[in-house]
């Protein structure tokens, strides 16, 4: 569904990413495993349009997103929750929601996409009228979660979902994840919370340092120690 | 000899805790890495000790100053300089006027002759000496970090603090920044680092502290602590069994 | 429509002007340069759009058309103009007048519009040793002026007179028994409603009357339907405001709307544009206004038809044929004594002129012949104060209802 | 060297009223002020980066002052008293307004020019009850051009004593990253307080110098707002960060401008605004930084 | 006399509002600070008398016209003057000060070409300039009529802002414009069209103004300024808050006029929205 082929994303002369490529498949979870500064949002950031590529392609159901605008993506089906999760912090829970099924795409059945987020996320249908800015991080999240699923999406980029949150709110998160799963949404995810999201995920790319240093089946990778060396260092030697 | 002791320390946001209840001591010459996820608080943590913005509840010293209270350019002259976690340079002034600047205006008031010898040092100490005259804004991303670390370096700080310095730099690079660092260590500075290179960590500093949700989960011998299977727990995340 | 067509008329103008100018000198070749500044843009550009500027064009028109400017010798010389815009700046008309006389070197230089610029210039004017017939220019302090710049000409009276002649004109009313003895009024914050107000106060007071609403405002007030109504509860049968053209249109509108009937109602500045009418939708009867002319005079009628005919718009009737009989006075002293500014001078100073506004002869620099209070009366603006002046028509009291 | 050229360009000009006609005195009167203003606004707006359009202000001030003094006291009296009134005025507009960033800042002076000229008309009306005010100096032409020559010069000067200062430095930082000023030990609202009250009273004595040609004075006349806008836009068409930013801006748009009214007197307001929007898309950063970038092209383009 | 303080202030502050609501629409969704605004009025306040005394038409019919030709100049505006500038600010915060250069540019040009056409003078028609009583209180028709529209226009305007999915979006731009993309909205198309649909409430307050009030082609300025007090008053953006800001303003005025000093309304009104600036400059009913 997502092909990344040789992608290098540069900030000046700061090379964030090198030759990457990746691939997601109809119906899959992928995770994108990293520490910190190692490319991850660069990557999402590539496909998501936010920042431009210097090299590479990046085709979606056969279609190269070079040149898409930001807006246009939602369009074609690809929802993104960002990192900081870019929701309308000033507007209320249901406005959100409502912003959410803004395109054309989504439009014919908001009601019935909004009655299943409220469904996934009870928490939102209590809250609808809140203003978003003034609730939990966690909460927050969900409504990001949410109103992304409301555009009806064929493929959803989260970007570090569980960023700031206290455990116990990123377990919640999860929990979410694991049931959007279960809907048989395409999911690529950017995670540094390893364990929770190899839990969840089918395959998963390691990247340090701007590069892929190793992929692999989900199940093989949660034991594998090359994961754990990723984040707290001691060597910096993937397998593949 | 202690030179910072933060007691108590707390920041909110809103309703968000970004820093609770957080405290401990570095002495002076010590290097300390500050760890923890993304979020953690770490950064903020930083911001209040430099003065950023107002802590809301709690104290930060440093020897027998108190720095909770007083204005960023008060702290600055007390001795506390610091990096940006995305780097900040002044990109229409010269190298030689963006290092100059703390040796004018910290502690010391250095002026002229006097402060561009300090600029020079810094700027030598970094790697960057014989570019005085360059505009910041034509540097490269690891020279703009190290003219950042420069300008740290010439307000002659007690205390330094360094916010993801070695952040973003290909390896060759990051082997320069470690061996800089650690050249600082032994000129009896003392640096409070955050740094998610474990790489870095574990080659620069003997002691870590580590934060998780705004909290202090984890303050000891580096080898220790990147054991603990907490701090594993707080970076890698806990298996949800959900 | 009540739209005042100045500028289109004014570019046809202009371009007469341009081929008159350039046509190939005349039989005696030089011609007589003038020059003027005056506020083309910037907020003096109404008042000197509707006074100054189409008297100048029509003056310079009628002596060019009858074969140009006449000299002692008898010779005719055709006139050159000048003009600048002052951008309603002080400092761009000092410099602009600086430039007529260093620069261009124009022969003779006429005066700008409004008070504070007629003073501006009146220092270089005086150093240059141009003469100054300032017309619209109303202060107090004429006769000091007069006496400070020996060839300046102070030509549209002080606030004071125009104070004193509405007390007047007030008083006659009242003993007549047909007003009560109190007064609303209003006044601009600017230098010529402080003067008027300063003379009003004091003449009202010494006649009996009772200021029962006096309050100024400032200049850029675009809404008057608080005072005005403020003013229509103080029972005062008199209503006064000292205002310029903007705000006495707004007041007039306002006051109709609202039905506010007082048996007198008098404008400012404005009050006597031909313009006026239109405001009121043809219901300006009885207002009264400053200034005024002899309707009846000989060369008003004429001069009235003829500005008409050739810029397109009657003039005002207070200071528009002032302006143009200063023009007919400059004619008169050049055909007298030349284009020598000394001469000129004293010539202005003790001479007299035969004009559209009768036989006018200066005292001390100064036109006092003048009319302080004019009223609408059957769709003219005549004069009604002095009332012992030649031609003065007796006021409308009370006015009759919008 | 440094000094030889500005020295040498200061004294032509000093003595340039011996060959020139009134309006050639006229017209330098005019440039040298507006260098002034440009000049002294840029000492505070051009490194800090905060646009001020509070120039009418404090140079209707100096006007006032003088207005008010000229027949009181004698005229170096009436000139120091205008400075002390500028910088009283500017100390408390600085320390009430420095704290608002941006556009906010902007507006904050526009209001302010209005609201003193408000405030002084009114309190003329209702408490001295005259409105017109009139300044009969013995001041001649060449009098008011070789004082504010002086006036611009010092503040060149000055502005050149200022980048070379701590306090430069410390502006220049300012404009560049409030944050990092701070982090590096610059107290932020003292030094943009000292700037901003240096550029204020220059300002106002400019307003002094230049009202002896006034003769009569009005709040309408002397708060007049275009001085403020024409102020902004001759510093930034030159540079306003660099010390002959200003000077280089000033000149040329003033003879543009005096060119463009006294040629087309009914059009020049066009002219003037399509001038202004031909600045903002062709040199954003003014004529200075215009040139380096050349050349840096240029010298690249070579090597 | 609270009553007619009240109803005077009333309709005073509805144009007020009226005249406002462009502005924060312009700055607020399309981020920018248009200087030149107030000429753009009087543009539409020419052309208003134009129509009412060349073509005899109706001042409400013109209306009619006017308000979507300005909607057409607006978006010229945009697309021509203001995408360069803001494609070529990015992310920095130039497009403030560069907004505020172009537009005062613009300023000069519009109010050149109205001097050229229409001259200096001043103007007015009139047009229902009768007295109505309101509660007891007269008030003159044309400015009824104008109130109306400030309420009709206003108050639909705020009803589609907080109802209709557009003016959610609308919101969404002035609120976050960041986030806007992710939802699939075109930051760049919504923030021309509020460009284009402030300048056609430009118009129609000007329109409006023309009914009844005399004007000359210099007092742009005023309407700018008193516009940009509002609009700082109610929070940059906010449709409610200009309104309410807009009569709050009128009933000040007319307060300060009736019972303090005619000549202190000016001052009153700069000396409130300084206070407002320096405490609380996100506006009276900004969030944050």
């Amino acid at each position: 569904m997502l092909e990344v082929e040789g992608l290098t994303v540069a900030y000046g002369k700061h090379v964030a990413l090198n030759d990457v490529s990746l691939s997601v498949g109809q119906g899959e979870m992928v995770a994108i495993l990293g520490a910190n500064g190692a490319g991850k949002s660069s990557l999402l950031g590539a496909i998501s349009a936010r920042v431009a590529a210097r090299a590479g392609q990046i085709t979606y159901r056969g279609r190269a997103l070079a040149g898409v605008p930001q807006h246009r993506l939602v369009e074609m089906g690809i929802a993104i929750v960002p990192e900081g999760r870019g929701i309308f912090p000033a507007m209320s829970v249901a406005e959100n929601l409502a912003l959410g099924a803004f395109p054309d795409r989504a439009r014919g059945d908001a009601a019935a996409q909004r009655m299943e987020v409220f469904d996934l996320f009870p928490k939102l249908a209590e809250r609808r009228d809140q203003i978003a800015g003034t609730m939990s991080g966690g909460e927050q999240q969900m409504v990001a979660i949410g109103r992304a699923l409301m555009s009806a999406p064929d493929l959803l980029l989260l970007d570090e979902p569980s960023l700031g949150l206290a455990p116990v709110v990123t377990q919640g998160v999860f929990c979410a994840l694991e049931r959007i799963r279960a809907t048989g949404l395409t999911v690529l995810i950017v995670e540094q919370n390893a364990r929770a999201t190899l839990a969840l995920a089918d395959r998963a790319y390691l990247i340090e340092a701007g590069r892929i240093i190793g992929s692999g089946r989900a199940e093989e990778l949660r034991n594998d120690p090359a994961v754990v060396r990723a984040f707290l260092g001691g060597a910096s030697a993937g397998t593949s | 000899m202690t030179l910072l002791r933060v007691k108590a320390l707390a920041k909110s946001f809103g309703g968000l805790r970004a820093v609770d209840d957080v405290s401990f001591t570095v002495a002076e010459g010590e290097i300390v890495g500050l760890l923890g996820p993304n979020g953690s608080g770490k950064t903020t943590l930083i911001n209040l000790v430099s003065g950023a913005f107002p802590a809301t509840a709690g104290t930060v010293r440093l020897g027998d100053v108190t720095l909770t209270g007083q204005r960023a350019d008060r702290i600055a002259r007390a001795g506390v300089a610091r990096t940006f976690q995305l780097v900040r340079i002044l990109p229409s002034l010269t190298l030689e006027e963006n290092v100059m600047i703390p040796a004018v205006f910290g502690a010391r008031a250095h002026w002229g002759a006097a402060a561009r010898e300090v600029a020079a040092r810094a700027l030598e100490q970094v790697g960057l000496a014989g570019r005085a005259g360059v505009t910041a804004g034509e540097l490269t991303y690891i020279d703009q970090k190290r003219l950042e670390l420069a300008r740290a370096l010439a307000a002659e700080p007690r205390l330094l603090l360094l916010d993801e310095w070695l952040a973003g730099l290909n390896p060759t690079e990051l082997a320069e920044g470690i061996a800089l660092i650690r050249a600082l260590t032994g000129s009896g500075i003392t640096i409070v680092m955050v740094e998610h290179i474990m790489e870095a960590v574990r080659a620069l500093c003997p002691r870590v502290l580590v934060m998780n949700s705004g909290k202090l989960i984890a303050d000891g011998e580096t080898g220790t602590v990147l054991a603990d299977p907490q701090v594993i727990a707080a970076y890698l995340g806990e298996v949800s069994d959900a | 429509m009540d739209k005042f067509t100045r500028r289109r008329s004014l570019c046809a103008m202009a371009l007469a002007a341009v081929a008159l100018t350039a046509q190939p000198a005349l039989a005696d070749g030089e011609t007589v340069k003038i020059g003027y500044a005056v506020s083309l843009t910037g907020p003096n550009a109404t008042g000197a759009g509707i006074t100054t500027i189409p008297n100048y064009k029509l003056w310079v028109k009628d002596v060019n058309d009858a074969g140009g400017l006449e000299m002692p010798d008898g010779s005719k010389r055709m006139i050159e103009v000048i003009e600048y815009d002052d951008r309603s700046s002080n400092q761009d008309l000092v410099r602009a007048i600086e430039r007529l006389a260093s620069q261009d070197k124009v022969d003779l230089i006429l005066p700008p519009w409004s008070t504070g610029a007629n003073l501006a210039i009146a220092p270089l004017m005086d150093r240059f040793g141009y003469p100054q017939l300032a017309v619209t220019a109303v202060t107090d302090k004429a006769p000091e002026f007069a006496g400070r710049w020996k060839r300046s000409f102070w030509m549209l009276g002080g606030g004071h007179d125009y104070a004193k002649g509405l007390v007047e004109v007030l008083t006659a009313a009242r003993e007549a028994g047909k007003i009560n003895d109190k007064v609303a009024v209003v006044s601009v914050a600017d230098g010529f409603g402080i003067d008027l107000i300063n003379g009003a106060r004091p003449a009202f007071e010494e006649a009996g009357f009772d200021l029962v609403y006096d309050k100024s405002y400032p200049l850029g007030t675009s809404d008057f339907a608080a005072m005005m109504s403020e003013a229509q509860n103080s029972e005062a049968d008199s209503f006064v405001a000292f205002s310029y053209p903007p705000d006495s249109f707004g007041m007039t509108k306002t006051a109709i709307s609202m039905g506010y009937n007082p048996a007198v109602f008098y404008v400012g500045v404005g009050g006597a544009f031909p313009i006026y009418p239109g405001i009121t939708e043809g219901k300006s009867d009885g207002v009264m206004s400053i200034g005024g002319v002899d309707v009846n005079g000989p060369g008003i009628k004429d001069y009235f038809a003829h500005h008409a005919e050739v810029t397109g718009n009657p003039p005002d009737s207070w200071a528009s044929a002032i302006t143009y009989a200063s023009l007919q006075m400059l004619e008169q002293a050049v055909k007298r004594v030349g284009l020598d500014h000394a001469a000129l001078a004293e010539e202005l100073s003790t001479g007299s002129f035969d004009t559209l506004i009768g036989t006018v002869k200066l005292e001390d620099n100064q036109l006092r012949d003048l009319w302080w209070v004019g009223q609408w009366q059957d769709g003219v603006f005549k004069g009604v104060n002095p009332s012992d002046k030649p031609g003065a028509s007796a006021p409308t009291i009370p006015k009759p209802e919008w | 060297m440094r000094f030889i050229l500005p020295l040498a360009g200061l004294a032509a000009l000093a003595v340039m009223p011996m060959w020139l006609s009134e309006y050639g005195l006229g017209l330098m009167i005019g440039l040298v002020t507006y260098v002034t203003l440009a000049s002294a606004w840029a000492l505070f707006s051009g490194h800090t980066r905060y646009i001020s359009l509070a120039t009418a202000a404090f140079y209707g001030t100096g006007a006032y002052v003088v207005a008010v003094l000229n027949e009181v006291l004698p005229y170096p009296l009436v000139l120091l008293s205008a400075a002390g009134v500028g910088l009283a005025m500017a100390l408390v507009v600085g320390l009430s307004t420095l704290r608002l960033a941006g556009i906010y800042f902007v507006i904050f002076t526009f209001g302010l020019a209005e609201l003193v000229r408000q405030l002084i008309t009114w309190y003329e009306v209702n408490v001295t009850g005259t409105l017109g005010r009139y300044i009969f100096l013995d001041v001649t032409a060449r009098g008011i051009y070789w004082q504010m020559l002086a006036l611009g010069a010092a503040t060149i000067a000055l502005t050149a004593w200022v980048h070379r200062s701590r306090l430069g430095l410390a502006l220049r930082v300012v404009g560049d990253d409030e944050v990092v000023a701070a982090h590096s030990g610059i107290p932020l609202a003292r030094t943009k307080l000292v700037a901003f009250a240096l550029s204020a009273t220059i300002l106002t004595v400019a307003g002094a110098i230049a009202s002896p040609r006034y003769v009569y004075v009005e709040p309408a006349i002397v708060f007049n707002p275009t001085v403020s806008f024409l102020t902004v836009i001759m510093a930034l068409l030159g540079g306003a960060n660099r010390l002959w930013g200003p000077v280089l801006g000033a000149a040329p748009l003033f003879l543009v401008f005096e060119y463009l009214s006294v040629h087309f007197p009914d059009t020049y307001p066009i002219f003037l605004g399509l001038l202004f929007i031909a600045v903002v898309f062709l040199l954003p950063d003014g004529v200075l930084a215009g040139i380096e970038k050349l050349r840096a092209r240029r010298r690249e383009a070579r090597s | 006399m609270i009553m007619t303080t009240l109803i005077l202030g009333l309709v005073l502050g509805g144009t007020y509002a009226l005249l406002a609501l462009g502005l924060t629409l312009q700055y607020g969704i399309a981020r920018i600070m248009n200087l030149a605004y107030g000429e753009l009025t009087l543009a539409a306040a020419f052309v208003l008398v134009a129509l009412f005394s060349g073509l005899g038409l109706s001042p409400l019919a013109a209306i009619v016209l006017i308000a979507p030709a300005g909607y057409g100049v607006g978006w010229l505006l945009y697309t021509v003057m203001m995408r360069p500038l803001v494609r070529r600010s990015g992310a920095s915060g130039r497009l403030e000060v560069d907004s505020i250069l172009a537009t005062f540019g613009l300023l000069f040009v519009v109010q050149g070409v109205l001097l050229v056409i229409f001259g200096a003078n001043l103007t007015s028609i009139s047009y229902l300039d009768r007295g109505v009583s309101v509660l007891g209180v007269s008030v003159a028709l044309n400015r009824l009529i104008a109130f109306g529209i400030c309420v009709v226009v206003g108050g639909g305007l705020a009803l589609a802002m907080t109802r209709t999915r557009w003016g959610l979006t609308m919101r969404a731009v002035a609120l976050t414009p960041g986030s806007a993309p992710l939802v699939g909205i075109d930051v760049n198309r919504v923030a021309r069209q509020g460009f284009a649909l402030g300048t056609a409430l430009a118009a129609t307050g000007g329109a409006s103004i023309a009914m009844y009030q005399t004007f000359s082609a210099t007092d742009g300025v005023i309407f700018t300024m008193k516009a940009l007090i509002i609009v700082i008053m109610g929070g940059v953006g906010n449709v409610t808050g200009a309104l309410i800001a807009g009569l709050a303003l009128g009933l000040v005025e007319t307060f300060v006029a009736t019972a303090i000093d005619p000549g202190l309304t000016l001052a009153a009104t700069f000396a409130i929205f300084l206070v407002v600036l320096l405490w609380r400059p996100q506006g009276l009913f900004g969030r944050g």
